[in-house]
């Protein structure tokens, strides 16, 4: 029954969309309004204005920073989401102030992965891990010019984090999710926008601006890259908290 | 001559007071008892303080409320909501005597004082409201306030009038609701201050629909036949509720809705040209005469009141529906003539029930002789019904008479006759059995009802006698509803 | 450095990284958590109280974060009906104030939830600031999602035994819908190169070109918006969410973030009437026929419930259907009118989640076969229960009055009186529902001795549902303030359609 | 009509695909694989986002000194930027409630649930 009804609705949503799809500007027209409107700007201004050859980079954090500084709460807003459903079963110990994420102290005097690891995997893990780290900053620091960012660059480190978790033991990571650190680590993200825009507010009067004077441009590359690194620590961190999460559950 | 006073807004707010007070620390016999007295007596003094400057013409209006224009909440003491007023206010007095003696024995009693002051307080709000919100407000309220003592002994009969008792009302009131929103949009105003605010422009059709709209919601509460079902059923409620609510407070409100609907949202200029009233006036000429016909049936006797109570209402909406000034005089002083003649039998009711434990009409045999004054009292209520010169209720037919004849429409008349021959039909027998009639087995010996539910029941009786012979009267009620008939014909 | 230009941008800012340094305070001790937010609120109130001052007496205004003037950037826009985020700060406010003693009765919440959960209550109240303000149709999808996750996670938090349950089928029904907001974005973003709705509306003035994409967005974001805001037939997440959520969350769901959707739809009428592309009547008349089933149908349900949470969630989707009747109309009434119960409703259904939310703090039932006889053991808490069932039934002179009166008066204005009647027959409906109630509140016997021997709501509790009850009827009283004050942006929003 | 939607083929897909992740949606009993069905139709419409900004012969924007016209709009890639951190939170969130609802019921079959509701 209930599958006659799903084709019908899939059925009745194409229609219309199809006749939607139908009536936009030919796809790839170089007249089209998404190039000739606001795009049109952002790419012949972009490079000295935003600051970042890599214009992706530029409309995300300096045009539309807003955006990106709602985006990294909407992560932050799973993480806590997350934490705060799954807190019930990762701590069985009565104990209210060992709630956030952290690994159990049961955990404490392991020395060993949580679940048998080849040794292969074992091997090729601690080999690449700092070549990945490596890229990762790469990819962080480099966001502003080449494809990447904050955003993938922190995804890599949190899988790099994943994957030395599962490979060495909770026991071995640990030292990188300190209870003290945890927390602050958690809005990462979320903080260094706030910060990045004080001082854009103090130095151009708006919050979120960027100084676009030539002699300040040592400051609004700083201050990108600053929002860089903040993003990728906060994306890092959600990465890992909600596995350390759900794996501790 | 308009007057700012605190008055109007006073009097609701006594029995407001009362019913807070009541509920608060009514747990102590005396101390309700003190309540209940006091308040009824104050508010009562507080309206009859009105009543010289009324006389003279003064109008009271006091501005509660003004949400955004015109939309608020007004109290107005005009002549006709002085009169709805006087007659509801000295009958709590009244009534409230009576209650005390007949719940003595009751449970529940804080919850049964409480709404019952509320009710009267809700009632004196209707007659002085100042705009249609107002008085739907407390109209609303009335349905809420009344439901507490349908139910009071919570038997499944009991809930289950109580059910049809909202579900009739309530569904009146929301068409009263969307009748006022419909004439605020028609005017921008929904004041009752006027005589009429309405205006031909509005054009037939949207007049119809408000007309049908205020009609059917008050009219549900006036008990007009066909939507009087929830009244026989309320019977089950305690007496002095019956008497409360068919004498005085439910189907009056209704009645005086439909008059003010009349005389002050449609006016009688405009409604004369419309011709809307023609049907209401043959419906409740229907009324009249049918339930008239089932009263003669029932044997329960508050069941036989109650449709003797749904015919005499509707005396008040054929006269308002003449719309000839004796009409209008006739309708307004049959609010107090109705009242005071049926609220006696229910206290006769109330009182045979509490001391013999008898309620149908068949057991009354000889009981004439038991308690001759409480009968006595049946017997001039009887008479004022049937229309006797010289009781009350032979002032409203004369004046209904009169204004049959002068708006030309003879049949009225003839409802008038055939009315007066039902009403003799379902009480003469009742006076023929109790004092004609040898009881049953051994006679009883006199035993009178206890003093608090005799007293009041001889005061309404003798003022059923002093509202038939005092109609000339300066300072008496009668010029009172005078001066709103005046006002209402912008004479 | 002067503030007033910059509370635009702080009223956004304070909740989120209020939120962010929630977890970190949180380590100092088991309390901080509570007042950290409080005092994140109260700084949050008092930007809404200067935006709100500022928009008295300049009209509408801009902030453009970075700088970049809008379409280049994104611009936080403040109008009329962004004045909603005061009664969000205040409710948010009341709300934080309501859990600090609520949340103890929770069993989850003794292993460390609590943190979190005042995270995600500064996070939800920034999410609806943030879409309220903006002024960019990406922005809009961005708040959007910040304040729908962390309304997903607030309705499981509370560990009912549905909770899960209900907040899945709320995140599945809510992503669908956040999807279509997004793809109709893309397709305004399509045939207009720009994301800024005054600049989106610009340009779609006279557009020249298939106006099909166009059509296809509106239809999406009504079904989106309406999805949000639990129109019938799209309501069906509503009632389990709401009644399975902690009572203090079910007042901010309730009352606050269903009204996001219902913003959302002013947002996309502006852009639609401002663009004058279509003839927006069958839209209107389908959303006007959508109101009305929703309101008697949410009433019908509320009547047969004996859960109060249930029954309160229920409530919510008839008064959605009246405001979304009164935008549907089209008249200067109905829009008045249901821009206001915006308003009034987050006061009125606070109140009621508060009031419940306490008496089920102190007995630990909720039904009211159980609760019989509560008023009487709970004095106060159940006084500000019947205000607040005496204002959402929209009975003068309480808050509730003035906006349904309006309403009504504009389906008259627009020749449909026909609407007229269901409004009232579904205030009626409801009506009986809350005389049940009360009397089983009032004049019942109570079956269970937790309930006989029940204290009033202790102070944090009290004191929220007391300030929220007085409200109602302040703002009943007073009603001419608020619609006076929203008179000008449904003006303006109207003025397109002409007259 | 038929030529238009041939030329703008690349949208068509990612309608298909968003209304075969509804039929997935609404089709399918398992919350995990209903998850899975919203992915399939935010896949869709990040695709359709792309798929708007990209030109004849477009270059990616990035201005490397010896990068030339035309560049490739930057700002749908932005935004799809955004809406896959949001996608991934919702992911995240939604398998959370669904290893709880597991928890406490023992099962993720929709028609089971209702049962056991």
């Amino acid at each position: 029954m209930r599958r006659p009804i799903a084709i019908s609705l899939a059925f009745l949503a194409a229609v219309p969309l199809l006749a939607g799809v139908a009536g936009l500007p030919v796809h790839g027209d170089p007249s089209a309004p998404v190039h000739t409107h606001v795009s049109a700007r952002y790419i012949e201004h972009g490079v000295e204005e935003a600051g970042a050859s890599n214009l992706v980079t530029g409309v995300l954090l300096n045009y539309r920073g807003l955006d990106a500084a709602g985006e990294v709460t909407v992560i932050f807003t799973a993480l806590i989401a997350v934490l705060a459903v799954l807190t019930v079963a990762s701590t069985r110990d009565a104990d209210a102030s060992n709630h956030d994420g952290r690994v159990r102290r049961s955990d404490a005097d392991r020395r060993h992965p949580d679940h048998p690891v080849s040794p292969i995997v074992h091997f090729v893990v601690r080999l690449i891990a700092p070549f990945t780290a490596l890229y990762a900053a790469y990819v962080i620091l480099h966001g502003h010019v080449t494809p990447g960012g904050g955003f993938q660059g922190g995804a890599i480190l949190g899988g790099l984090f994943i994957a030395l978790t599962m490979v060495l033991g909770k026991e071995r990571t640990r030292p990188l999710v300190r209870p003290v650190l945890a927390p602050w680590m958690q809005g990462a993200a979320v903080l260094t926008f706030a910060a990045v825009g004080a001082v854009g507010a103090l130095l151009t009067g708006v919050y979120l601006g960027f100084p676009v004077d030539p002699s300040l441009r040592i400051v609004r590359d700083l201050m990108l890259i600053a929002l860089e690194v903040g993003i990728a620590l906060g994306g890092a961190a959600v990465l890992a908290m909600i596995f350390l999460q759900m794996e501790a559950s | 001559m308009e007057v700012v006073d605190i008055r109007p807004l006073l009097a609701p707010a006594m029995s407001f007071a009362c019913a807070g007070m009541v509920f608060l620390f009514g747990r102590k016999t005396h101390w309700r008892r003190f309540w209940m007295l006091s308040a009824a007596t104050i508010k009562m003094l507080i309206v009859l303080s009105m009543l010289p400057g009324s006389l003279q013409g003064v109008v009271y209006t006091f501005d509660l409320v003004d949400f955004t224009g015109g939309i608020g909440l007004g109290f107005r003491a005009d002549a006709l909501g002085m009169f709805f007023a006087l007659v509801s206010s000295s009958l709590w007095v009244a009534t409230t005597v009576y209650a005390i003696g007949y719940m003595r024995e009751d449970e529940k009693r804080v919850r049964f004082f409480g709404f019952f002051a509320l009710c009267v307080s809700t009632t004196v709000g209707i007659a002085f409201a100042e705009n249609l919100l107002t008085f739907f407000l407390f109209y609303e309220m009335l349905t809420i306030c009344t439901y507490p003592l349908v139910i009071h002994y919570e038997t499944p009969e009991a809930l289950s009038a109580g059910r049809a008792y909202l579900t009739y009302t309530l569904i009146g009131g929301a068409f009263v609701l969307v009748g006022t929103v419909m004439v605020h949009d028609a005017t921008g105003t929904i004041s009752l201050g006027h005589p009429g605010i309405l205006d031909a422009g509005i054009g037939t059709g949207r007049l119809g629909f408000i007309f049908g709209l205020l009609v059917i919601g008050f009219a549900t509460k006036a008990a007009l036949m066909p939507l009087h079902g929830w009244l026989p059923r309320a019977m089950v409620a305690p007496t002095p509720v019956s008497a409360l609510l068919h004498a005085v407070a439910v189907v009056k409100a209704g009645a005086f809705g439909i008059v003010r609907t009349v005389y002050n949202v449609f006016g009688v200029d405009l409604l004369d040209g419309l011709g809307f009233t023609l049907p209401l006036a043959a419906l409740a000429a229907f009324t009249i005469i049918t339930a008239s016909v089932i009263a003669i049936f029932q044997d329960d006797l508050k069941r036989r009141l109650a449709y003797s109570t749904i015919s005499q209402i509707s005396y008040i909406v054929l006269a308002a529906s003449m719309l000839t000034p004796f009409a209008a005089t006739a309708a307004i002083v049959h609010f107090a003539n109705q009242a005071l003649a049926k609220i006696t039998m229910f206290f006769v009711a109330g009182a045979i029930q509490r001391t013999t434990g008898k309620t149908n009409v068949h057991e009354l045999a000889g009981i004439g002789h038991q308690m001759p004054w409480t009968m006595g009292a049946f017997t001039v209520a009887s008479l004022s019904f049937i229309g006797m010169p010289l009781f009350a209720g032979f002032i409203t037919k004369w004046y209904i008479s009169l204004g049959a004849l002068e708006s030309g429409q003879w049949w009225f008349l003839l409802v008038m006759i055939t009315s007066s021959l039902l009403n003799a039909a379902y009480f003469l027998p009742i006076v023929y059995l109790a004092f004609f009639k040898p009881a049953r087995g051994a006679a009883a010996p006199m035993k009178e009802a206890r003093p608090t539910l005799l007293v009041p029941t001889l005061v309404c009786a003798i003022w059923v006698i002093a509202l038939g012979t005092t109609s000339e009267v300066a300072g008496m009620p009668f010029s009172l509803a005078e001066a709103a008939v005046r006002f209402v014909f912008r004479m | 450095m002067h503030l007033w230009p910059h509370w635009l941008a702080l009223i956004v800012l304070t909740p989120l990284v209020g939120a962010a340094l929630t977890p970190v305070v949180a380590l100092i001790d088991r309390r901080t958590p509570t007042w950290w937010a409080l005092s994140t609120m109260t700084v949050t109130s008092f930007a809404a109280t200067m935006l709100v001052l500022r928009i008295f007496h300049e009209g509408p205004f801009s902030y453009v974060p970075g700088g970049w003037t809008a379409p280049y950037g994104i611009e936080l826009h403040f109008d009329e009906f962004s004045a909603v985020v005061g009664v969000i700060c205040l409710v948010g406010w009341l709300a934080v104030l309501f859990s600090s003693r609520y949340t103890d009765s929770l069993p989850e919440f003794a292993r460390g939830r609590t943190p979190y959960y005042y995270t995600l209550l500064l996070l939800n109240c920034g999410g609806m600031i943030g879409f309220t303000v903006t002024g960019d149709l990406f922005n809009l999808f961005v708040f959007m999602e910040v304040l729908s996750l962390s309304g997903y996670a607030l309705v499981a938090v509370g560990g009912e035994r549905i909770a899960e349950m209900a907040a899945f089928k709320y995140l599945l029904m809510g992503a669908i819908s956040s999807l279509l907001v997004l793809f109709a974005i893309g397709f305004l973003y399509g045939i207009t190169g720009t994301l800024n709705i005054a600049d989106v509306t610009a340009r779609l003035h006279g557009f020249e070109g298939p106006t099909a994409p166009a059509a296809v967005a509106l239809g999406m974001l009504v079904v989106g918006f309406a999805t949000k805001a639990a129109v019938f037939p799209l309501h069906v997440w509503l009632p389990d969410a709401h009644a399975a959520a902690p009572s203090p969350v079910s007042a901010v769901l309730s009352g606050l973030v269903v009204k996001v959707g219902v913003i959302g739809m002013i947002r996309v009428y502006r852009i639609y009437y401002g663009s004058g592309m279509f003839d927006l009547t069958v839209l209107n008349l389908v959303l006007i026929w959508l109101g009305a089933i929703s309101i008697v149908m949410g009433a019908f349900f509320a009547v047969f419930q004996d859960d109060v949470k249930l029954m309160l969630a229920y409530s919510t989707i008839s008064n959605i259907g009246y405001i979304v009747m009164g935008l549907g109309l089209a008249t200067t009434y109905g829009v008045i009118g249901a821009s206001v119960h915006i308003f009034n409703h987050a006061l009125i259904k606070a109140t009621l989640f508060f009031a419940v939310g306490a008496i089920i703090y102190r007995t630990g039932y909720r039904t009211l076969t159980d609760l019989r006889g509560v008023g009487r053991a709970m004095p106060l808490t159940a006084v500000a229960l019947s205000v607040g069932a005496i204002s959402i039934v929209g009975i003068p002179p309480t808050a509730g009055f003035l906006c349904k009166w309006y309403i009504a008066l504009g389906a008259f204005q627009a020749d449909r009186p026909f609407f007229g009647f269901v409004l009232i027959f579904g205030a009626l409906l409801i009506f009986i529902y809350y005389i049940r109630m009360v009397n089983a509140f009032y004049f019942r016997e109570p079956v269970h001795a937790e309930v006989a021997e029940a204290k009033d709501a202790p102070v944090s509790m009290l004191l929220p549902t007391l300030v929220l009850a007085s409200l109602c009827l302040i703002m009943g009283i007073l009603g001419r303030v608020p619609l006076t004050f929203i008179e000008p942006g449904v003006a303006r929003l109207l003025a397109p359609l002409g007259g | 009509m038929l030529t238009a939607l041939w030329h703008n083929i690349d949208y068509v897909a990612s309608v298909v695909l968003f209304c075969i992740g509804l039929y997935v949606v609404i089709a399918k009993n398992n919350l995990i694989k209903k998850f899975l069905g919203l992915n399939i139709m935010e896949t869709a419409v990040f695709a359709f986002i792309i798929a708007l900004g990209v030109i004849e012969d477009g270059q990616p924007p990035i201005m490397t000194g010896d990068a030339h016209g035309p560049f490739a709009s930057p700002l749908p890639q932005t935004l799809v930027l955004t809406g896959i951190v949001v996608a991934v939170s919702t992911t995240a969130l939604a398998l959370t409630l669904i290893i709880r609802v597991y928890r406490r019921f023992g099962t993720i079959e929709a028609d089971e649930l209702r049962e056991l509701e």
